[in-house]
């Protein structure tokens, strides 16, 4: 996936699309946000001048979808106890199994992103709610983690009519996120990373050498350093929003994040 | 390398206890018993 | 004794291993883990068929395509549709949440009729013949008493068949006082009204500028039809279009556009005219347009090059004057440039004059009715009802002054006023109305100074809501007749906000009605049959759909198949035509506009020296600001910089923090003359020292526990500032002070 | 009443004064229990963890109970491995306080878990990888192991020694008690390190994040090496509780000096290797990663470098110096505030290496996470020390925890009730203050 920061206004479409879709729950105070489920989140960077020289870039953080610096190394996959979120080597795709999960939390904290949600409550849909959820994606009972899935069952339902067409391959535009789809300012670019067909892949020109590390200079990954080579590729023409996406030492060159 | 270590140690522990308590409980019985005899006349 | 601890000894250790060998406790386990994956209070969805439906989204004024997913009967996702010409395919967050409307705590389930006192929220549920019966004999009387006029009515939008068969009835029943809205779209169609002498609506062709200059429109905060917006902001880079944002805070406009040009609020129109001024006085304008299809040209440029000088523009507005200039300069020597008005999202009018001021920008660099500039669409025709007979009653009620004004000589170019409605009521100088119908419309919430709107309800003796929700106004009605919410009925979407094609969009049932509501269409329509006199002839319809059918005619098989009608070709008159004025031509001053429009801008309310600052209302495209209340959906993705727990946040910038000795998120009491918070400060570089901004949306007392009694309406603190042109409220803040808590 | 249950040859407090005691200990154990209750009916939504804080005050307290639990495979490790037989006079607490250390941790874990009725799913869909499953299962095998240590004690007692069986078994046990006290010695080696490893590995979050030797991080052996070193520490914390409540002696002064000894050398050396891998993770892992060290520790309410000093020097190098200098440790108040430096070290690394972890912002506009606990995540967590206090008054009394005991403390010519009276003062008069006394769960 590839988000173009310079497009991407923060409207939160995306967000809202993918609570719809995967019949995300809410409460009457999600203003704690670190209790908020949000399987999409869209923050908010600054560049830290004063007015009128103040500048905004929002960036839009779903699960990485981390491969790590071998398949299926990624920060959580590598710790879950009870392999109840796994790599899949076909699509990239880092899943999660509610019914497996018992709670343990291990793989939020080992989650830089803070893309894993723990479910502190029963959902509860008031009025007649329920009559809206979806029935591709399970509703999460208590007591386990969630996190973006790519709308893997999507991914499903276009494999199933692929392969009912005699097809193994899927379209580009067969197979995409709740999220992507919805972006009214079209910022997000979905798609097969690995096939140079794919705009994601012309986006991004990924290094299939160096863990997949950008080769166009004006996109970045969030925290590149820490090898957990991500899926989220994100574009930006401002230096200060690229630089924004990594740690680096004060006296660091801005290119350190090439080394 | 982690399987080897984890599920080597994991078995060879498990087999040291199992074997170490049934041991035990066996010779005890065979003790008990024997000793029994001896005991039960005062 | 031996044998006997023996014996237990063995019966205890016997039974512990006897039990840990029976399947029991494996069993047990895991079942154990069942039960936790499949909880009874977990819901399982019903799987089925899936389904797609076309409507059209009139959660606001833009009216978006949209597809709804079904699952066999039940809708579970509203996503964009393809090739809908207004939002090709895209869709907005508010749209996206739209079931949570649909089956929401909040919605009103069946008529009811208040039993406790108002406000109170004390309901009987009573059936629908009883509902109407209980109206109509209302208003049986009303009209037996002769003064038909003392029904009133309240609607959130002036086009489509709904709101003509409301004005029908008014008509037939006699009463001149239907109150529609009032905002940015209202005033600009005012404005057309008095400069170009059209009777139509305003179309900005985004799409095709290649230089837009916005006076602090929120193009990217709910300003027209948002999607269109945000799909015209974003792919602008491959039509290399410039976007310059004139707006007094970092808005998420100002933060994408290509530049941000800082001003003091509510300045705008004087920055309008200060840029007019370089253009005039450096003969950067079109002569051809000015010179052969313009009146008022002469008085006008002399009225800008006297009073509206750069340096004093600059003095005024804090944009500086070589920035003006430079302004002038791109956009009058840009291809197609264009100017848009209409303050955030637009819901207030503003100064007719401001509205003028670049309308008439627009008309100097010509792009009326050119590509990429200012389009004027006739209103759409095709509600071409025969006149309805009138009884005596009916045609001396007709005859009497509005409650509201608008349409009378000093305010001849506005339509309805309902800040004015309420004030004149309020201020005892208007007759209050006997009955008040309130329909799509919350002004309760949405009016500025809602102390004085309750103030104003509050006398009047009969309130029916057809609210399908329980907003703050339908809170105060005696009798609520719920109406279908959109996504369970027909409705015809004409004159989408902004846009620049004749264009009616159809809304129509993806789902059968949840509960116990009716159409308003067959309500009015069955209204009428009831009341005396000649209005049940009126309608001569069996029902809403019948009338719609009826009305569309050849248009209607089209909609059903596409879900839209659009006159693809159709043809703007040029210059020699387009004018319909006694002149002809475009007139820069405005016809018969009854105050000097060029006057400068209404000052904030308040005085300098006890409230030192100004608030400003802003705009958030994550908070429905207009009679629909924020969604659970969006209300979880409310920044905690905006809301925490009930607390809302103003942004002020740390210069202003520092000078009142306030710290981030910190509480402190927030005053202007209409009242008096508590807030929680939310440190922001991107705004202007001195400014407090508040987001617009909060602050609901009605609704559900998701949205009542979090945060401010930021409406309560702002008094409405009538407009002497026409009547309009132009208010755009006011002074305020900031103190610790 | 009950002095037919006493060990042979000792004096015991008055039922009454007993039971007082007790109760005590159960009403904070009742409170701890209530608080339980709630988190499993009501749902972790009790606490004030969040998304950000996933690990809380629990598994510190989970990771600092098995750190201070270390005493028991450490000391017996020496005593059957390398058989340094004075320790015998010791063994028994070190076996005890073990035994309620793990069984607290596992108790802990099972309340911590969202789902602990699938918590058997970590053994079902096992992922060797993960440093928790590794935890799991040998945290439940050696507390199997220990159970097993503890059972001859148990038995020990007057009463039951009297059936022949009983009296076999336990003499059988001891017999090969090396045999389990060996495998309880490997098993502990890993999962002491395998909690090192629970942050070790944590390649998304610089501050937790160390080098690899093989497929173990460097936490993981200073995880093991810090409960050996520091686990002894608690063992004679506990030992010096125990003796002025009962206000008696009851290990001998040499073998205390042995333990502290052994403590001291192994915490002067542990910390020696923890100095090294910090300056190492400063100076290369982290600044690798745009992290520098001072990153970790400012811009923050909480977290400032006086906590790395405190664990590091303080808690550290200090208790470290004084235990292995024979003439400060044969100071009876140098050596118990050694100690108590000692454990609060231990419980401070294993703090920093959770708490802090989830503290640490990672991504560059993100903030600090600060939390403090609810009241049922704090009455969870005394639960333990309450439970532990009860286990060791009831064990103490019953059982023969201290060979020593009666040599140090032969019966005066005294009427049993005047002894009764004088135990009973002291007995309940320290009880009282043994949780508060406690920096950890026992």
């Amino acid at each position: 996936m590839v988000i173009d920061l310079d497009k991407c206004t923060g409207c939160g479409t995306c967000m809202v699309a993918c609570m719809a879709e995967n019949n995300v729950p809410f409460r009457e105070d999600e203003t704690d946000k670190r209790l908020s489920i949000t399987w999409m989140k869209v923050y908010k960077l600054t560049n830290g001048k004063p007015y009128p020289d103040a500048e905004i870039c929002y960036l839009p953080r779903p699960c990485q979808h981390c491969e790590g610096h071998h398949t299926g190394h990624s920060p959580c996959v590598s710790v879950c106890p009870a392999t109840a979120t796994d790599y899949d080597g076909e699509t990239g795709i880092v899943s999660q199994i509610y019914t497996r999960c018992f709670g343990c939390r291990y793989c939020m904290g080992a989650c830089p992103y803070h893309a894993r949600y723990f479910n502190w409550w029963d959902p509860v849909w008031p009025g007649d709610m329920e009559k809206y959820l979806s029935p591709n994606v399970s509703p999460r009972m208590r007591g386990v983690v969630e996190k973006c899935s790519f709308c893997f069952h999507r991914y499903q339902l276009a494999l199933e009519k692929a392969i009912m067409e005699g097809r193994d391959q899927l379209e580009e535009q067969e197979y995409q996120t709740s999220c992507t789809q919805a972006c009214p300012a079209g910022a997000i670019t979905f798609g097969d990373l690995n096939n140079p067909e794919h705009k994601v892949h012309q986006l991004a020109q990924p290094d299939p050498h160096h863990h997949g590390r950008p080769r166009n200079p004006e996109v970045f990954r969030l925290l590149e350093r820490l090898h957990t080579n991500p899926k989220i590729y994100y574009l930006s023409t401002r230096e200060w929003v690229r630089r924004a996406g990594d740690n680096y030492v004060k006296d660091e060159s801005k290119s350190a994040h090439h080394e | 390398m982690g399987h080897m270590v984890f599920h080597g140690g994991l078995w060879y522990a498990l087999s040291v206890l199992g074997i170490g308590m049934t041991y035990c409980i066996i010779k005890t019985i065979v003790d008990t018993t024997k000793g029994d005899g001896s005991d039960s006349h005062h | 004794m031996k044998i006997d601890r023996r014996s237990f000894l063995a019966f205890s250790v016997g039974g512990a291993a006897g039990t840990a060998l029976s399947p029991l406790p494996w069993k047990l386990t895991d079942d154990s883990s069942i039960w936790s994956q499949r909880w009874p209070w977990v819901p399982i969805p019903a799987d089925g068929g899936i389904g797609h439906v076309r409507s059209t989204c009139t959660l606001c004024p833009g009216g978006c395509g949209i597809t709804v997913r079904k699952i066999d009967d039940r809708p579970v996702k509203i996503e964009g549709q393809e090739g809908h010409p207004i939002s090709q395919g895209g869709v907005c967050l508010l749209g996206t949440a739209g079931l949570q409307f649909l089956y929401g705590p909040s919605r009103v389930r069946t008529p009811l009729k208040r039993t406790g006192d108002r406000g109170q929220g004390r309901w009987t549920q009573i059936s629908w013949e009883a509902a109407l019966n209980e109206t109509a004999e209302k208003l049986n009387t009303l009209r037996a008493d002769g003064h038909p006029q003392g029904l009133a009515c309240m609607a959130g939008t002036d086009h489509g068949t709904l709101p003509a068969l409301l004005k029908r009835f008014m008509t037939v029943y006699g009463s001149p006082n239907f109150i529609g809205p009032a905002s940015a779209k209202e005033a600009q169609e005012a404005a057309l009204r008095a400069m170009a002498g059209v009777d139509g609506t305003v179309g900005f062709e985004v799409e095709k500028a290649d230089f837009i200059l916005s006076f602090g429109s929120g193009l990217l905060d709910g300003w027209g039809s948002p999607v269109r917006m945000f799909e015209t902001f974003s792919n602008r880079q491959d039509r290399k279009t410039l976007v310059v944002q004139i707006d007094s805070r970092l808005s998420n406009t100002a933060a994408k556009s290509d530049r941000w040009v800082p001003i003091n609020p509510g300045t705008e129109g004087n920055l309008a005219l200060g840029i007019a001024h370089h253009i005039i006085s450096e003969s950067f304008y079109n002569t051809g347009f000015v010179d052969n299809f313009s009146g008022g040209f002469d008085s006008f440029k002399q009225k800008v090059l006297s009073d509206f000088s750069p340096a004093k523009v600059a003095d005024i507005t804090g944009v500086p004057a070589d920035i003006i200039s430079e302004l002038a300069l791109k956009f009058a020597t840009a291809h197609r440039p264009l100017a848009i008005c209409g303050r955030g999202r637009g819901n207030a009018p503003g100064a007719l004059s401001e509205t003028m001021a670049v309308l008439a920008l627009n008309a100097l660099v010509g792009n009326l009715n050119a590509d990429g500039g200012i389009r004027m669409l006739p209103t759409p025709n095709y509600i071409s009802w025969p006149d309805p007979e009138m009884d005596q009653i009916a045609s001396e009620g007709i005859t009497q002054p509005r409650m509201d004004g608008a349409g009378s000589e000093q305010y001849i170019y506005a339509r309805s006023l309902p800040n004015r409605f309420f004030q004149q009521i309020e201020a005892g100088q208007s007759q209050v109305p006997e009955i008040l119908l309130v329909t799509d419309t919350n002004p309760l919430f949405t009016l500025r100074d809602t102390k004085a709107v309750k103030a104003a309800l509050d006398q009047v003796p009969f309130i029916v809501s057809f609210s399908s929700f329980m907003d703050e106004t339908a809170q105060q009605a005696d009798l609520i007749l719920p109406d279908h919410i959109f996504l369970e009925r027909f409705q015809d979407v004409s004159a989408p906000a902004g846009f620049t094609r004749p264009f009616i969009g159809l809304t129509r049932p993806v789902v059968a009605p949840q509960y116990n509501t009716r159409h308003l269409g067959d309500v009015i329509i069955a209204l009428g049959g009831q009341l005396e006199g000649m209005i049940g002839k009126a309608f001569g319809w069996e029902n809403y759909l019948a009338c719609l059918k009826d009305t569309l005619g050849g248009k209607w098989e089209g909609m059903i198949e596409k879900g839209f009608w659009m006159d693809d070709h159709f043809a703007f008159p040029s210059w020699d035509t387009m004018f319909t004025t006694a002149t002809g031509r475009f007139e820069f001053n405005g016809e018969k506009v009854a105050a000097d429009p060029w006057n400068a801008t209404a000052a904030a309310e308040g005085d300098s020296s006890t409230f030192p600052l100004i608030l400003v209302p802003y705009d958030s495209i994550r908070l429905a600001s207009g009679s629909i209340g924020n969604p659970p959906f969006m209300m979880k993705i409310v920044a905690d910089t905006v809301l925490v727990k009930n607390d809302i946040f103003v942004q002020i910038n740390p210069e202003t923090a520092r000078e009142y000795q306030l710290s981030d998120r910190q509480l402190a009491i927030l005053t202007t003359p209409k009242g008096e918070v508590t807030v929680r400060i939310h440190l922001f570089e991107g705004i202007m020292p001195g400014l407090v901004a508040m987001p617009t949306g909060l602050g609901h007392t009605a609704f559900d526990d998701f949205l009542a009694g979090k945060g401010v309406n930021v409406n309560e603190l702002i008094g409405p500032l009538e407009d002497a042109a026409s009547g309009f409220d132009a208010a755009w803040g006011i002074r305020a002070k900031l103190a610790k808590a | 009443m009950d002095s037919a249950l006493f060990p042979k040859g000792v004096q015991r407090c008055a039922m009454g004064k007993f039971l007082l005691g007790i109760s005590l200990a159960s009403a904070v154990l009742l409170w701890g229990v209530i608080g339980m209750l709630l988190c499993w009916i009501k749902g972790l939504n009790q606490t004030n963890m969040n998304d950000y804080y996933g690990f809380a005050l629990w598994i510190w307290a989970d990771l600092a109970v098995i750190a201070l639990g270390g005493g028991a495979f450490f000391t017996g490790l020496l005593k059957y491995i390398f058989g340094i037989d004075e320790l015998k006079n010791i063994i028994n607490l070190a076996v005890l306080i073990g035994f309620i250390c793990y069984s607290s941790a596992l108790l802990i874990l099972a309340i911590d878990v969202g789902q602990p009725l699938r918590s058997w799913f970590i053994f079902w869909h096992a992922n060797v990888h993960s440093m928790l499953t590794e935890v799991a299962f040998c945290l439940s095998v050696y507390f199997a192991v220990l159970t097993i240590e503890y059972i001859p004690l148990i038995l020990e007692n007057r009463q039951l020694d009297k059936v022949p069986f009983i009296h076999n078994l336990t003499h059988n046990m001891h017999h090969i008690m090396a045999v389990f006290a060996a495998t309880g010695a490997f098993l502990s080696f890993f999962h002491q390190g395998s909690l090192g490893g629970v942050p070790g590995v944590l390649f998304g979050r610089p501050f937790a994040f160390r080098e690899h030797i093989l497929v173990w991080p460097f936490s993981f052996f200073l995880f093991t090496w810090s409960a050996a070193a520091y686990g002894p520490c608690f063992t004679l914390f506990i030992n010096w509780i125990i003796e002025k409540a009962s206000g008696k002696q009851l290990v001998k002064e040499n073998v205390k000096q042995l333990l502290a000894k052994i403590s001291g050398w192994m915490i002067i050396t542990y910390i020696i290797a923890k100095i090294v891998d910090t300056v190492y993770w400063a100076t290369s892992t982290a600044p690798a990663r745009g992290f520098t060290l001072m990153d970790f520790y400012s811009n923050n309410a909480l977290y400032g470098i006086w906590i790395l000093f405190a664990e590091l020097v303080l808690c550290g190098v200090v208790p470290g110096l004084i235990l292995i200098s024979p003439k400060l440790r044969a100071n009876q108040q140098a050596r118990l505030i050694a100690i108590i430096l000692g454990v609060i070290g231990v419980s401070l690394n294993r703090w920093v290496m959770v708490l802090q972890v989830m503290a640490v912002p990672v991504m560059p506009f993100d903030t600090w996470a600060l939390y403090y606990p609810s009241w049922q995540e704090v009455a969870t967590t005394i639960l333990p020390v309450a439970y532990g206090v009860i286990l060791v008054m009831i064990s103490y009394r019953y059982l023969p925890i201290f060979p020593q005991e009666v040599e140090l403390n032969p019966i005066e010519p005294l009427s049993t009730e005047a002894v009764a009276e004088i135990e009973g003062e002291k007995e309940t008069a320290d009880e009282a203050s043994v949780p508060e006394g406690e920096p950890a769960p026992a």
